[in-house]
């Protein structure tokens, strides 16, 4: 079993490492030239060439991704040209923030969709299951962007109960950092007041981020669970007279949440893509924001980073849906047969 | 039996499956909703210069004294800030959203098809393996995010943003034909034409392509759904269609700066994202419904 | 008249086993068989699941290459895999499938489907091809009409017969059936079987016929071959077959069938009461494959193999109670 | 009268298509006495199964009874609603799939699918785990399986198809069953494992005294295996009659042309089949539905239903050739 693990883990790496040459190539191929680009016009030319010399652009292309390579594996991804700060200082500032946001809205997306999806089968082609189908249309169909302008436009004038902008209240001063992530900083701190604004910060992006991927769960949850439902076993079950409710949620529920899982493994990574947008329009100070404005500024280092951790975090996602795969289908977890 | 014997058996088999697909694409109202929605969207884009109300509008059009005039009889969706009307720049976007999205399909289905047809019929050699794997470097990152990137680059017009959207596309297209060409190639069809001895290109283009159909029809209408969706989301960071020309994202952007006052500037358009995204969604569903094999 | 037209030789094919627990081990689905056919004779191959009965049938055709021995053909040697045989081998042995639900491209037309073969070995008639095919269809006493059908719109019994009519087009030597009725209800499988007998009689075709139906196998083979756990247990003509079975497995199978009449019972007379599982064909029993389950297994059962023995002209058993 | 455990009476079933409505089950009439053992016979798309899954109410949504009652241990079963359901699904019936890839959960092990059936069977003291775990083991090794606890702990994927299907038997009379369905339990199994398996069934039916509906294509097996025979053709019961008198002598047209079509053992070659394919469900004619392809059928065939009539002992017929 082990060695099926490792040779998994070991094509994801070769994965990163693609998804780095890919990111390098794209840095590299961008018109125009970096180092004028972050001095500005005015700057005189040796200061630039210094500039230049300093970010290896002057020697052949391979030799820039081997030095950047070795840099990002000594955790020195080498220094932001918009805020002239390390890379590295900057996504230990801003990583936290968008992982509270997209884990929050994952749980959600979890939790929501399935729950929905089970709804929807046992009232199958009732009311309820009509309003879950429009909810779930208009959520698959909306972007995330969307829903947060639609979010601004109510919350934030109409009933202003929950706040459109920024990470904390003005009145609040930032909590001692320790995972970085407000929410659990607060707690640890036991500063309920700090906990509650950085959670209602936290709850409208959250919510425009995960709808789509919400709707997405339960729309899968509900066509595999009615296709499951037709299959002998479960015949045979209701035929042994098992009660309605413990077949649905355990007999039915449990092989039919395989398909759901990997569409959810991609839809959470997706939540990283989306909150570029989101965090945009709430001006939440999160990673996405950065990357976003990396590449607006044709900031290589900074984009490179972004993107790459964007890789891991992918990566990361599917071992994880691998692992619940895993649980839940035993061919998987004893022959070994991953799913490609 | 000559050939008109045999226009008159096909084309009663041909009428005979057409009432039948149709049967079962109706079965759920929301499909026709759907087609009937993104007909509305086509006929609006095309022939946006003659429907349209104020087609002049769509150009570098100023008039001040017409400036964010909230919807009324004469402007149904109301003016933007230059007193451009609404609703015609919309119909105009319309086109421009189903250009790009007719665009990156015509390049990304075949593209991405061969490719999945390739890596799946040769599944085990080198050849499958490099494809597969180039495949899931370019899956690793959001499309979103890799249509950014590529897009940064460019200089921001429309092309280079369907450009940059391929570029982030090909791949779903590559692992769906895959998936279904590794399975295919063991049907029995498959097998008896190779052993007949039938060509290579025989057995990927005329026995296993035309199994793969159904699926990939359903997976094209989604996408033009979403890759308007992704084009529009683009343009809304301003890397699309650059203005006057109008473009659906640039004009939800362009109104989030004036909420609530101006609420019609950004909501129609976002409206407007909403309603083509919904139509080719659920024309996918019905075509998925109507492809399905069980009766 | 009939001269050796199948010859195979310390046949063998092993599949190695890449993934989970019994990685770098082989499934031994054929491990080692002899056996010839005659021209215009029928060979059936009978066997349960796990037998190598598919296998050995996929080999002949050329679906896989034999991991060792050797098949000759018309005196020709064919043991690689199909795409290394010379095109005319592709012309002369055609093979028919299981299950009917697959061996016809959903999405072609029958047209197109019997046009195929004829177009890859050049045997289209240019001026009349439609005549051509109606000819095919008549053959396998299909009406003219099916031409411009699809398979979908067909019964099970009916795609088979397509199939017969795509092996024939290019009418060969040979035709390897593989369990072409088993999937099929009784009353279509009676015509299909008339209708193979016929066309072996007009075309003097040579058939290797695999089944699991020991009944069916009675009414259609001349020589009939037991096969277990990939080695064959016994071959003989088809009247010596089931009046004087010798080898303990094939009593075994005979008194397992289900029959419905009461001389069909006194063929089951050896009563031998089956019981066990066919073992796995990865890690075969030490000695006679059979010894797990056989109720006269001796202490020598265990230790070697017993080999071919030719009791009587054309009867062969592997057995040590001989 | 001897107590019938299932008598269905002129049940007709018809399925939603998009062609319009199938009329699959044209007026069945079928009972099964207490502890009697009934076989079922008929080719693909006769409606065997949807004459059993009716009994069951375990029917496809698009499925519809316009007509007919199954009376099962006495009360009508299309008039009772859910919870009263709940006693003929808990002790009253249960069935065996044909496909045993699909009979079990994959997901879950044997032991945990083996106990919820024990546990919702009304046995006294079924919610106990340890009592559910003894009835699981007494019943596996019933049905002679080896090392019964290692069977409870593993998955049905690891098993062989004969097993799974004697686990499906083992589990349908785990507890006291008064009707067990078995729709082709054995068709995908080898010959030597399916004797063995239908014996089992037999014994293990006829010990613990509950009656049997066995589904099959193959008169060879309903030989072997039941008391009587409803042969069926599209759609309704042909003729019945007890076993060896049937196999004696075959009064309705098909029988005569399947028995024909069977090949024998001792050899002589197979009748020419039956010409004609099963008739269209869609508009299906309103005479005898073998009408088209029988070779005695005259007038009065084509325009008129024929009625079951009694021939003999417990020997019925729908032929105009008798009535």
């Amino acid at each position: 079993m082990l060695v099926n693990w490792l040779k998994r883990i070991g094509t994801y790496l070769l994965v990163l490492l693609g998804l780095s040459i890919l990111v390098f190539i794209i840095g590299r191929v961008i018109p125009g030239d970096p180092a004028r680009q972050a001095l500005g016009p005015r700057a005189p030319e040796e200061v630039v060439q210094a500039l230049r010399v300093e970010m290896h652009l002057d020697k052949p292309f391979v030799t820039q991704y081997v030095l950047w390579l070795k840099g990002a594996l000594r955790m020195d991804l080498g220094k932001s040209l918009m805020t002239r700060r390390p890379v590295i200082v900057d996504i230990k500032e801003f990583l936290p923030a968008t992982l509270e946001i997209v884990s929050i809205s994952a749980l959600f997306m979890v939790l929501g969709g399935i729950l929905l999806g089970i709804l929807s089968t046992k009232y199958a082609d009732s009311w309820l299951d009509g309003v879950i189908r429009v909810i779930s249309y208009l959520g698959i169909v909306s972007p995330a962007f969307v829903w947060a302008i639609i979010f601004i436009l109510i919350f934030g004038y109409m009933l202003p109960l929950f706040p459109t902008t920024g990470r904390l209240g003005l009145s609040i001063i930032s909590p001692p950092t320790v995972t970085g992530m407000y929410t659990i900083d607060f707690l640890l701190n036991g500063d309920i007041v700090g906990f509650k604004d950085a959670l209602s910060h936290l709850l409208l992006p959250a919510i425009a981020l995960m709808l789509g991927g919400l709707a997405q769960a339960a729309r899968i949850t509900r066509s595999s669970m009615t296709e499951n439902s037709t299959k002998d076993y479960i015949l045979a079950e209701k035929a042994y007279g098992i009660p309605e409710r413990t077949i649905l949620l355990t007999y039915l529920l449990k092989p039919s949440l395989i398909p759901t899982v990997s569409v959810l493994s991609l839809d959470i990574a997706a939540l990283f893509g989306n909150a570029f947008l989101v965090e945009q329009l709430f001006n939440y100070p999160g990673l996405s924001r950065y990357g976003m404005q990396a590449m607006l500024n044709k900031d290589l280092n900074a984009m490179s980073a972004v993107v790459m951790i964007l890789g891991i975090v992918f990566i990361t996602v599917n071992i994880l849906s691998d692992m619940v795969v895993a649980y839940l289908d035993p061919r998987v977890r004893l022959l070994g047969g991953g799913n490609e | 039996m000559n050939n008109k014997q045999e226009k008159v058996v096909t084309k009663r088999d041909k009428y005979e499956n057409i009432k039948q697909s149709w049967y079962k694409f109706s079965l759920n109202k929301m499909s026709v909703v759907g087609l009937v929605v993104v007909c509305l969207v086509a006929i609006l884009g095309v022939f946006e210069p003659i429907i349209a109300p104020f087609p002049t509008h769509v150009g570098a059009y100023v008039n001040f004294k017409e400036a964010s005039i909230p919807p009324n009889t004469t402007y149904w969706m109301g003016t933007d800030v230059f007193g451009r009307d609404i609703m015609s720049r919309i119909f105009y976007a319309f086109r421009g959203a189903l250009t790009m999205g007719i665009g990156v399909l015509v390049v990304v289905v075949p593209l991405g098809g061969i490719l999945g047809l390739i890596a799946g019929y040769w599944k085990g050699n080198w050849i499958s393996t490099l494809i597969m794997r180039v495949t899931d470097v370019f899956l690793a990152l959001p499309p979103l995010i890799l249509a950014l990137a590529v897009s940064a680059i460019l200089r921001p017009t429309l092309l280079n943003s369907m450009m940059a959207i391929c570029v982030s596309w090909w791949p779903w297209y590559t692992r769906l034909i895959y998936g279904m060409t590794t399975t295919l190639r063991n049907e029995l069809y498959v097998k008896s034409a190779e052993l007949l001895g039938a060509s290579k290109g025989h057995i990927l283009f005329r026995e296993i392509l035309p199994n793969c159909l159904g699926p990939l029809f359903t997976k094209m209408t989604l996408d033009m759904g979403w890759v308007i969706l992704t084009g529009a989301s683009l343009s809304f960071v301003g890397l699309g269609e650059q203005p006057p020309i109008p473009s659906l994202g640039t004009m939800v952007s362009d109104g989030a700066k004036f909420l609530p006052a101006q609420w019609w500037i950004a909501i129609f358009p976002a409206l407007a994202i909403m309603v083509i995204v919904l139509g080719f969604n659920l024309m996918g569903d019905g075509i998925k419904d109507m492809l399905s094999s069980e009766e | 008249m009939n001269k050796t037209i199948l010859e195979v030789k310390g046949l063998k094919k092993y599949f190695p086993i890449s993934k989970g627990a019994q990685k770098g081990m082989f499934v031994k689905a054929i491990d080692g068989i002899d056996f010839t056919t005659k021209e215009g004779e029928t060979l059936g191959l009978v066997g349960e699941s796990g037998s190598g009965k598919s296998t050995t049938a996929y080999n002949v055709i050329g679906m896989y290459g034999a991991t060792a021995g050797k098949i000759t053909f018309k005196g020709e040697d064919i043991s690689q895999i199909s795409s290394k045989r010379p095109l005319k081998f592709k012309k002369d042995i055609q093979m028919v499938f299981q299950d009917p639900g697959t061996t016809l491209n959903p999405q072609r037309s029958v047209r197109q489907i019997l046009t195929l073969p004829l177009s890859i070995h050049g045997m289209l008639d240019k001026n009349d091809p439609e005549g051509q095919l109606i000819q095919l269809l008549e053959a396998v006493e299909l009406s003219a009409e099916y031409l411009y059908k699809y398979p979908s719109s067909l019964g099970g019994g009916e795609r088979q017969m397509l199939a017969v009519a795509r092996a024939l087009s290019t009418n060969p030597s040979m035709i390897v059936l593989d369990e072409p009725t088993s999937s099929l209800d009784v009353s279509v499988q009676a015509k299909i079987i008339n209708m193979l007998l016929r066309l072996q009689q007009q075309h003097n075709l040579s058939y290797l016929f695999i089944t699991h139906d020991l009944s069916l196998m009675r009414n259609l083979a001349t020589k009939v071959a037991i096969m277990y756990l990939g080695k064959i247990a016994e071959i003989a003509p088809v009247e010596t077959f089931f009046t004087a079975p010798r080898h303990p497995y094939t009593q075994m199978l005979l008194s397992a069938i289900p029959v419905i009449s009461e001389e069909e019972e006194m063929f089951k007379q050896a009563k031998i009461t089956p019981k066990g599982e066919i073992p796995s064909p990865v890690n075969v029993p030490k000695g006679c494959g059979f010894n797990t389950r056989c109720p006269f297994a001796k202490e020598e059962c265990f230790i070697d193999d017993p080999l071919m023995q030719e009791i009587e002209p054309e009867h062969f058993v592997r057995c040590h109670l001989i | 009268m001897k107590d019938k455990i299932v008598d269905i009476r002129d049940l007709h079933v018809w399925y939603r298509t998009f062609a319009g409505q199938v009329k699959v089950l044209n007026g069945v009439n079928l009972n099964v006495i207490r502890g009697e053992k009934v076989g079922i016979v008929g080719e693909t798309g006769c409606g065997k199964t949807t004459t059993v899954k009716s009994i069951l109410k375990i029917l496809a949504k698009q499925a519809s009874i316009p007509k007919g009652e199954i009376f099962f241990n006495g009360t009508d079963v299309l008039k009772k609603n859910k919870n009263e359901l709940k006693q003929l699904h808990g002790s009253g019936a249960s069935m065996i799939f044909q496909d045993p890839t699909m009979s079990l959960n994959p997901v879950f092990t044997i032991g945990s699918q083996m106990f919820a059936v024990i546990k919702y069977s009304g046995q006294p003291g079924a919610e106990k785990k340890s009592v559910q775990q003894a009835l699981a083991i007494k019943a596996l090794k019933e049905t002679s399986m080896p090392d019964p606890e290692r069977i409870l702990q593993s998955y049905p994927f690891q098993l062989s198809g004969g097993m799974r299907q004697r686990i499906s038997i083992a589990m349908s009379l785990a507890t006291p069953r008064d009707l067990v369905i078995a729709d082709e339990p054995t068709t995908n199994l080898d010959v030597t494992i399916q004797d063995q398996v239908l014996k089992m069934l037999k014994q293990r039916v006829e010990d613990k005294g509950s009656s049997l509906i066995l589904i099959t294509h193959s008169l060879g097996v309903a030989r072997e295996t039941t008391d009587r025979i409803y042969v069926m053709y599209a759609g309704s019961m042909v003729e019945t009659a007890f076993t060896n008198e049937l196999f004696k002598k075959q009064l309705h047209p098909y029988t005569q042309a399947l028995m024909d079509c069977i090949p024998r053992l001792s050899g002589g070659g197979v009748s020419e089949g039956i010409p004609g394919r099963i008739p269209n469900y869609l508009n299906p004619s309103a005479g005898c539905r073998f009408a088209p392809r029988c070779p005695k059928a005259f007038e009065r065939c084509q325009t008129e239903k024929p009625e079951y009539v009694d021939v003999g002992t417990e020997h019925q017929v729908a032929c105009f050739l008798y009535s």
